[in-house]
């Protein structure tokens, strides 16, 4: 696309922002102008929400400002950002579940000292956006219920009730079908055909360049560049964002594991819906020693269910779990006795407890192991060296073994986690199941490659691997075997090879359209490289 | 049967009415201050100084609804201290409360003391009279009257209260405020809602509804200020709230329901050994009575109950 | 010659019935110029024997109070300073050399307004609201009972207890709850109890206080207790070098002027003229000796 | 205005806070006792001598301190562990009526079973008993957030009430003293149950030494024990605990029992160390006091000593104070109202400051 030239609508000037000792925003200078899809780009933790966050009156800047048609927009104040036609899409939902989708909307918008409100016509509204941009809602739909891509067209449309001009977008197609993403896009197309300035932030590169008319690239907080979408590649870009070419490490395939030992298997496995997850039904699997079994799926169908059931969580109403022959109870303390590692999806709410020290967590599975504890008393020497050990093995980089959990990062957090599950089975022994739920959701690049190559590692020393993922490159560059979720349904387990990216994205949508034969990459490749 | 003679009785639904005035004001109370997030278990307190300043404004000469003034300015001061430490300062919702009950019965307390340094029986004032005029009402007055025109205009006023707040809450966009910054402050933040704003408010608002029930003990079922006056009907606001699972319409229910208990209970125990089939009960056992069915219809209630989101999560704005 | 220094040290605020008889007569001592008074009120039980303790140790000659749920405690201080007179409200016999006794032995005139309520009844139907069925309460309901018996054998008693010594809201509904039931004479032992009277055109029997300028049409008559006599004698006996542990029970009763019917005050002439006779006659034989009123102690109940 | 965490806590701040609040608590009581007519300075005088300026204040201080710090630690475990125990008061009832129904006279002696008893092993029982009734007391609530969701706020809340009424029944009838002239008291202890005095003339008793003791143990407890770290686990995040491979429910259920035992061992230590028999109005509130001191101590055991003799030096000076200089003893209450909240707000500015915001005008 080009770049139209019109004056900016909005102008960021010199913004910095720091918490505590960590500089997230530094200097950063950006215009926007009319009609334009601005895409930022960057690591995680580069500064991209923060920035936004800023403009939107979230957090307050410690230096610079930011103008509005020239106008400058009071700091930390979302009314007056909102007055001045910002419209936001938050990285994570700011939706509140308890209420109905007109509620959500609609919220705001009155003068708050009025007896009644315009409910009707407000519907009205809401009816005519959505059909005039393709985002099908219900409005007295209980937010609570709505599938994730539904609550991401309410806070769409929340921006545009407003007659936003700006729209910023922070990672709207993190958890979006490439189907619904599409649509998102035409959407888009058509907002910016209006006079819509929108600001895109995404990590997906392709995303990127095909709807942005300019990029631009933060590092450590810092604006390292900014290109016309037009005038550069995906290779450039992904050298912009990390500043060196990264590695991924990637599965080299061998057909010997087909006579491997039956590990995991889930017959007929069926879970009831209720509060807190969706509904399993009918799922049979089976993983065997070595081999990696990917399961794809749009988030909500279900894999949340799948994962509890596979970390003795959750137990089935009906059908059968066995770790290598042994039927398992919804006990996590007999998963990890049987040597089964598991890796939470949401490390923040299940996989550690931020309040503990770093050796604490580091224990936290095994206290009941003598090597720990001696009548119900921690063996400090010995556990302490165990998170030593830990902490220096898997690379966990944060306050040492004594500070709180919550202190860390996302990704050192998620390698203490990782750590701690692969040594359950004990010191020297690998575990006998891997089960890892959206392991590198949230790390960066350096990080994923640290974390694929644990897993990697894992199945080629003799473990089975259940890598659940929305991450369809990860899955491809991992699995031997793939099976989709929708709606609760798994689908039959089938090589890699058998699947393409294009056939992924109707399968998790629900079509059943037999995957293709497509060839799969194999050795190692370097990320964006040429 | 005696129990349906009782129930079945015009004085029975008086006592009811009058024993739950002060418990609709205080459930209500507490039900806007913890739609807004803040659970406020400064009620027990706020609700003695509403009793304390209400009386006094009226002794020293001030008309009734002026002294029911007082007390409602004196539940929003309250309102503001306890929304300040809570919301501000995002402080402990448990401790700010008990804090600000500690701080307002005592203020109370003392206040009356230097006031009435040396008083041999508590002073009184005029309370306000029953709604006799209601009788002289064609066709309502007939219906009405024997209950409602035994109670006092604060009775009318709790009533009312309820279907108003309900509608506030459910149809007008302040409402929708107040709950969506119970539910995710966040997103009310995110859609131009001043939470920190909306939050005192609410719990201003609240309180003063608390205070307002107070002053009903001391200005309507009474006529003078005790110390202890409150005695233990303000926790019992915040269980009704629980068992109200957060609407105004099922709290009128609630506090009258419990009024009802309380007033059977004392009625029950009058009758002693004349209930047939029961042998005389020690008197603490009807007195146990409204708490221990109030447990029970709590564990029915408790599966259904959607609670306020973000009831008792401070939201500290840019931290996450 | 120096002023007597007294302390009081009451559990509950003064303006409780029981509790304002004390102050009242220690106020009136000061106001006399005889005494130092000073006081704490509203002292909770775990409280109570530190603040004896204080007292004793400022050197008050003289530390009136009630001992009744901290007996123990009281009677230790009281041995840790034997030159202090205590002189405690108290169920519990004198303790030598410095613990005396009183209580508010009022069951005499309440056996007269017994007589009185029974006369007044219409309905012959009474009802009784009190606090906690503690002895002090119960052994004045049963003489205002046994008086208004022994007038009007027909009538029917409603006793309930409110289960706090301060609540008059819950007071006044109990009382509501019993003028529902047919009862129009009420023996108001709790505040409270008078105003659901007067709020329904129904009569009241005061207790301990005179409740009747307050509730002019409504309060007939009130059984008075007076501690100007036991602490006149007592203030006395310290002054004289000659406290001792006695029991001053006894100046709570009518011949010592310790209790008294109250004046009929705005019920003169409304009270039957027959019935009138037959009080002032008891009320003689009491003052005479001649007549005594039973002391019963057990919970009083309703009548079946 | 808004709050900004800051990066670090600094040693200073964290000296500077209870100063801070302290002296605000002052000023701000220094307006109510000049509108009282009362000195100010001979009135914070005798406010520190009457808490901590004698052997005798210091007797009444740590007498005072000692069922506050055992309801504090009551409230300490349970919070730690998530559970809102707001019932340590109905606890506490129930403990010092569980003691006297064991430890207590029959007709001025032992009861023929315990008569029969070396006076050590019915004290054990004593203990136990008042222990176990305050854990039953609170298990009913835990179960029923557990299992039904029922909010343990409100139930502990209102079980006070009840438990209250109980002791009342009890105290009418069963367990009434028949030598307390028919006041609703229980029957007196038997002497060998009654806890030693620590100091001549006065009040202190061993008690205290237990209290102390218990303190030490439950922060040993949280720091050097399985069941401390998956408390701790449990309470700050259930979901990671439970997935981590922790019994949340029974670590829930046994912090509820080892709460409730501690208030009621609070009761019994009340009955044993104290009054020697029990009484409706024993507690002025230790239960809700407990709240106050193991929020001021920040959940930790050790803080829970230092914030009840805190709490109860500045209740028995202040009390003195108001006799003193003659002001109404309410003060004793503000004071200690208004030192919890400045305290609270002190510490909170040891971890936050606030921001004052620019704010421009808006167009
Ligand atoms: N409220 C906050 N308090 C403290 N640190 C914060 C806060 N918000 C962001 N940070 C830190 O600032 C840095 C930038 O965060 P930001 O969320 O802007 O990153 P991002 O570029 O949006 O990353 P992602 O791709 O993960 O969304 C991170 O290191 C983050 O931890
Ligand atoms: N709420 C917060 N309060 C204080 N510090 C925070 C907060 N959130 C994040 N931080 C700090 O910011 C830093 C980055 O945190 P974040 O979780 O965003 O990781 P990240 O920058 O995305 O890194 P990575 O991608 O490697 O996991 C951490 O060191 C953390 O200590
Ligand atoms: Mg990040
Ligand atoms: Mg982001």
């Amino acid at each position: 696309m080009s770049l139209p030239t019109s004056p900016p609508v909005l102008r960021m000037a010199g913004i910095s922002k720091r918490f505590g000792a960590l500089l997230a925003n530094d200097d950063i200078t950006l215009e926007l102008a009319r009609g334009e899809v601005l895409a930022l780009l960057g690591e995680n933790g580069a500064g991209k929400s923060t920035l936004v966050n800023i403009l939107f009156g979230h957090y307050v800047a410690d230096a610079g400002h930011v103008e509005i048609d020239g106008e400058a927009l009071p700091p930390g104040n979302p009314r007056a950002a909102l007055a001045a036609g910002i419209g936001m899409v938050h990285q994570h939902f700011t939706l509140a579940d308890n209420l109905s989708v007109l509620d959500n909307i609609l919220i705001g918008t009155e003068p708050l000292w009025r007896w009644r409100q315009g409910r009707r016509a407000a519907r009205a509204r809401v009816e005519e956006l959505s059909r005039r941009f393709g985002l099908a809602v219900q409005p007295h739909a209980r937010v609570g219920a709505l599938s994730v891509g539904e609550r991401q067209r309410v806070e769409i449309i929340k921006a545009l009730y407003r007659g936003a001009r700006v729209l910023i977008l922070d990672e709207p197609t993190a958890v979006l079908t490439p189907q619904e993403a599409d649509s998102l896009f035409a959407t888009l197309a058509q907002l910016i055909a209006d006079g819509m300035s929108v600001i895109f932030i995404s990590h997906k590169l392709d995303e990127v360049l095909r709807v942005s008319h300019r990029v631009a690239v933060l590092r450590g907080g810092r604006l390292v560049a900014t290109r016309a979408a037009d005038a550069t590649s995906r290779a450039e870009l992904a050298e912009l964002m990390v500043g060196r070419a990264v590695q991924m490490p990637a599965r080299t395939r061998s057909d010997a594991r087909d006579a491997a030992e039956m590990l995991a298997d889930l017959a007929q496995v069926s879970v009831p819906a209720a509060v807190g997850h969706v509904a399993l039904h009918d799922v049979s699997l089976s993983l065997r020693s070595g081999e990696i079994v990917g399961i794809a799926g749009v988030a909500g169908n279900g894999q949340v269910t799948l994962a509890e059931v596979m970390s003795g969580m959750l137990a089935p109403a009906s059908g059968t779990v066995t770790i290598a022959g042994h039927a398992m109870p919804a006990d996590p303390q007999r998963w990890i006795a049987a040597g089964v590692a598991r890796v939470p999806e949401d490390r923040h709410a299940q996989g550690a407890v931020g309040e503990l020290a770093v050796w604490e967590n580091a224990i936290a599975e095994q206290l009941g192991q003598p090597g720990f504890t001696r009548a119900g008393v921690i063996r400090r020497g010995a556990s302490r060296r165990f998170a030593r050990e830990l902490v220096s093995r898997f690379d966990v980089r944060g306050g040492g073994i004594d500070a709180p959990t919550r202190t860390l990062s996302g990704g050192n957090m998620q390698k203490l986690i990782l750590g701690r599950a692969l040594s359950v089975a004990g010191e020297g022994r690998v575990p006998r199941v891997v089960v890892a739920s959206q392991p590198t959701w949230g790390l960066d690049i350096g990080a994923v490659a640290y974390v694929h190559r644990q897993l990697l590692d894992a199945a080629d020393a003799g473990a089975a691997v259940l890598l659940i993922s929305e991450d369809l490159d990860e899955l491809m560059a991992l699995a031997d075997r793939i099976a989709v979720m929708h709606r609760g349904r798994l689908t039959e387990a089938r090589p890699a090879q058998a699947w393409t990216l294009a056939t992924l994205g109707l399968a998790m949508a629900g079509s059943d359209a037999a995957p293709a034969g497509a060839a799969a990459s194999g050795g190692t490749e370097v990320c964006d490289a040429a | 049967m005696e129990l349906l003679d009782i129930i079945t009785a015009a004085p029975f639904w008086v006592a009811v009415l009058r024993v739950a005035t002060p418990l609709i004001f205080g459930t209500l109370g507490v039900l806007l201050c913890e739609r807004a997030g803040v659970l406020n278990l400064g009620i027990e307190g706020i609700m003695v100084a509403g009793a304390f300043s209400g009386w006094l404004a009226v002794y020293h000469g001030a008309p009734l609804w002026g002294g029911v003034a007082v007390a409602a300015a004196i539940g929003l001061a309250f309102g503001l201290l306890h929304g300040w430490l809570t919301v501000t300062l995002a402080l402990s919702q448990h401790v700010a409360g008990l804090g600000v009950t500690m701080l307002a019965t005592s203020l109370s307390y003392y206040a009356y003391r230097i006031g009435f340094a040396s008083v041999s029986s508590p002073p009184t004032i005029t309370p306000f009279a029953p709604m006799r005029w209601l009788d002289g009402v064609p066709v309502l007055g007939s219906i009405l009257g024997p209950v409602l025109g035994a109670q006092t205009s604060l009775t009318l006023l709790a009533l009312l209260l309820a279907p108003v707040i309900a509608w506030l809450l459910y149809r007008t966009p302040l409402g929708l405020a107040v709950r969506m910054v119970g539910e995710n402050p966040a997103a009310a933040e995110g859609q131009g809602i001043r939470v920190g704003a909306v939050r005192i408010g609410a719990v201003m608002a609240g309180s003063a509804l608390m205070a307002v029930g107070g002053a009903f003990l001391t200005l309507s079922a009474f006529n003078a200020f005790f110390f202890n006056m409150i005695n233990g009907r303000g926790w019992i606001c915040v269980a009704l709230v629980v068992f109200a699972s957060w609407r105004p319409g099922r709290a009128l229910l609630g506090a009258l329901l419990f009024a009802a208990f309380d007033a059977l209970q004392l009625r029950l125990q009058q009758g002693g050994a004349s209930l047939p089939g029961l042998p005389p009960l020690p008197y603490q056992l009807y007195l146990m009575l409204p708490y221990v069915l109030s447990i029970v219809a709590l564990i029915l209630v408790a599966r259904r109950a959607t609670y306020p989101q973000a009831l008792m999560k401070p939201y500290r704005r840019g931290e996450r | 010659q120096a002023k007597l220094k007294v302390a009081a040290v009451y559990t509950v605020p003064v303006e409780q019935q029981w509790v304002s008889r004390i102050h009242k007569a220690l106020n009136e001592a000061k106001g006399r110029g005889e005494v130092d008074y000073v006081f704490s009120e509203s002292v909770s039980n775990a409280d109570y024997e530190r603040v004896l303790r204080q007292y004793a140790e400022q050197g008050a000659a003289l530390i009136v109070g009630e001992s009744f749920a901290v007996e123990a405690a009281a009677r230790k201080v009281a041995k840790d300073y034997p030159k202090t007179a205590f002189l405690m409200g108290s169920s519990g016999k004198p303790q030598a050399p410095n613990f005396s006794v009183f209580d508010n032995y009022i069951q005499e005139p309440s056996y007269l307004t017994g007589m009185i309520a029974g006369g007044m009844t219409k309905t012959n139907h009474i009802g009784m609201v009190g606090g906690y069925a503690i002895p002090e309460v119960n052994r004045l309901m049963h003489a205002f009972m046994e008086g208004a018996r022994s007038v009007n054998p027909k009538v029917k008693f409603t006793v309930s207890f409110i289960g706090s010594w301060f609540d008059p809201p819950k007071a006044k509904e109990a009382a509501f709850a019993m003028i529902d039931k047919g009862a129009d004479v009420l023996y108001a032992e709790r505040f409270g109890v008078s105003d659901a009277a007067k709020e329904r055109g129904k009569l009241a029997i005061g207790n301990v206080i005179n409740t009747q300028p307050q509730y002019p049409a409504t309060v007939v008559a009130s059984a008075l207790w007076n501690m100007e006599p036991t602490i006149g004698a007592a203030l006395s006996k310290v002054k004289a070098g000659q406290f001792k542990s006695e029991d001053y029970g006894q100046y709570s009763l009518m011949k010592h002027k310790g209790a008294e019917l109250a004046p009929l005050g705005t019920f003169e002439g409304k009270v039957p003229a027959d019935l009138m006779v037959k009080v002032r006659a008891k009320e003689k034989a009491i003052l005479d000796g001649k007549d005594t009123v039973k002391v019963v102690e057990t919970e009083p109940k309703s009548t079946p | 205005m808004r709050l900004e965490a800051r990066p670090t806590v600094s040693r200073v701040a964290l000296v500077a806070a209870p100063v801070g609040a302290v002296a605000a608590t002052l000023l701000i009581c220094a307006l109510l006792v000049t509108w009282a007519g009362a000195p100010v300075g001979r009135a914070y005088l005798s406010l520190l001598q009457g808490g901590f300026g004698s052997r005798f204040a210091w007797s009444e201080t740590l007498t005072r301190a000692t069922p506050l710090m055992l309801t504090g630690l009551a409230v300490a475990v349970a919070f730690r562990a998530r559970l809102f125990n707001i019932g340590a008061e109905g606890q506490l009832y129930l403990g010092a009526l569980a003691a006297v129904a064991v430890g207590g006279q029959v007709d001025g002696g032992a009861a023929p079973w315990a008569a029969q008893l070396p006076a050590g092993l019915l004290f054990v029982l004593m203990v136990a008993a008042g222990m176990l009734a305050g854990a039953l007391l609170l298990l009913g609530p835990a179960w029923l957030k557990l299992r039904l969701g029922v909010d343990e706020v409100v139930t502990t809340l209102l079980l006070n009430f009840i438990v209250l009424l109980l002791v009342s029944w009890m105290l009418d009838g069963p367990m009434k003293d028949p030598l307390a002239m028919g006041w609703p008291q229980s029957v007196a202890l038997l002497p060998d149950m009654e806890l030693s005095r620590l100091m001549e003339r006065s009040r202190v008793h061993s008690g205290l030494l237990a209290a102390c003791a218990l303190a030490v143990a439950v922060w040993g407890m949280n720091r050097y024990t399985v069941f401390g770290l998956q408390m701790r686990a449990v309470g700050a995040n259930a979901r990671a605990a439970a997935f981590a491979g922790m019994p949340v429910g029974r670590v829930t259920l046994l912090a509820a029992l080892l709460s409730g035992a501690l208030a009621g061992l609070a009761g019994v230590v009340e009955v044993a160390g104290r009054t020697s028999y029990l009484t409706l109005d024993m507690s002025p509130g230790y239960g809700y006091a407990g709240v106050v001191i193991a929020m001021l101590a920040g959940l930790n055991p050790l803080g829970v000593v230092a914030a009840s003799v805190f709490v109860a030096g500045v209740l028995v000076g202040a009390d003195g104070m108001s006799r003193a200089v003659g002001v109404p003893n309410a003060i004793a209450d503000v004071i200690v109202a208004v030192a919890l909240l400045t305290m609270l707000i002190a510490t909170m500015l040891t971890r936050y400051r606030i921001r004052l915001d620019r704010v421009r005008g808006v167009a």
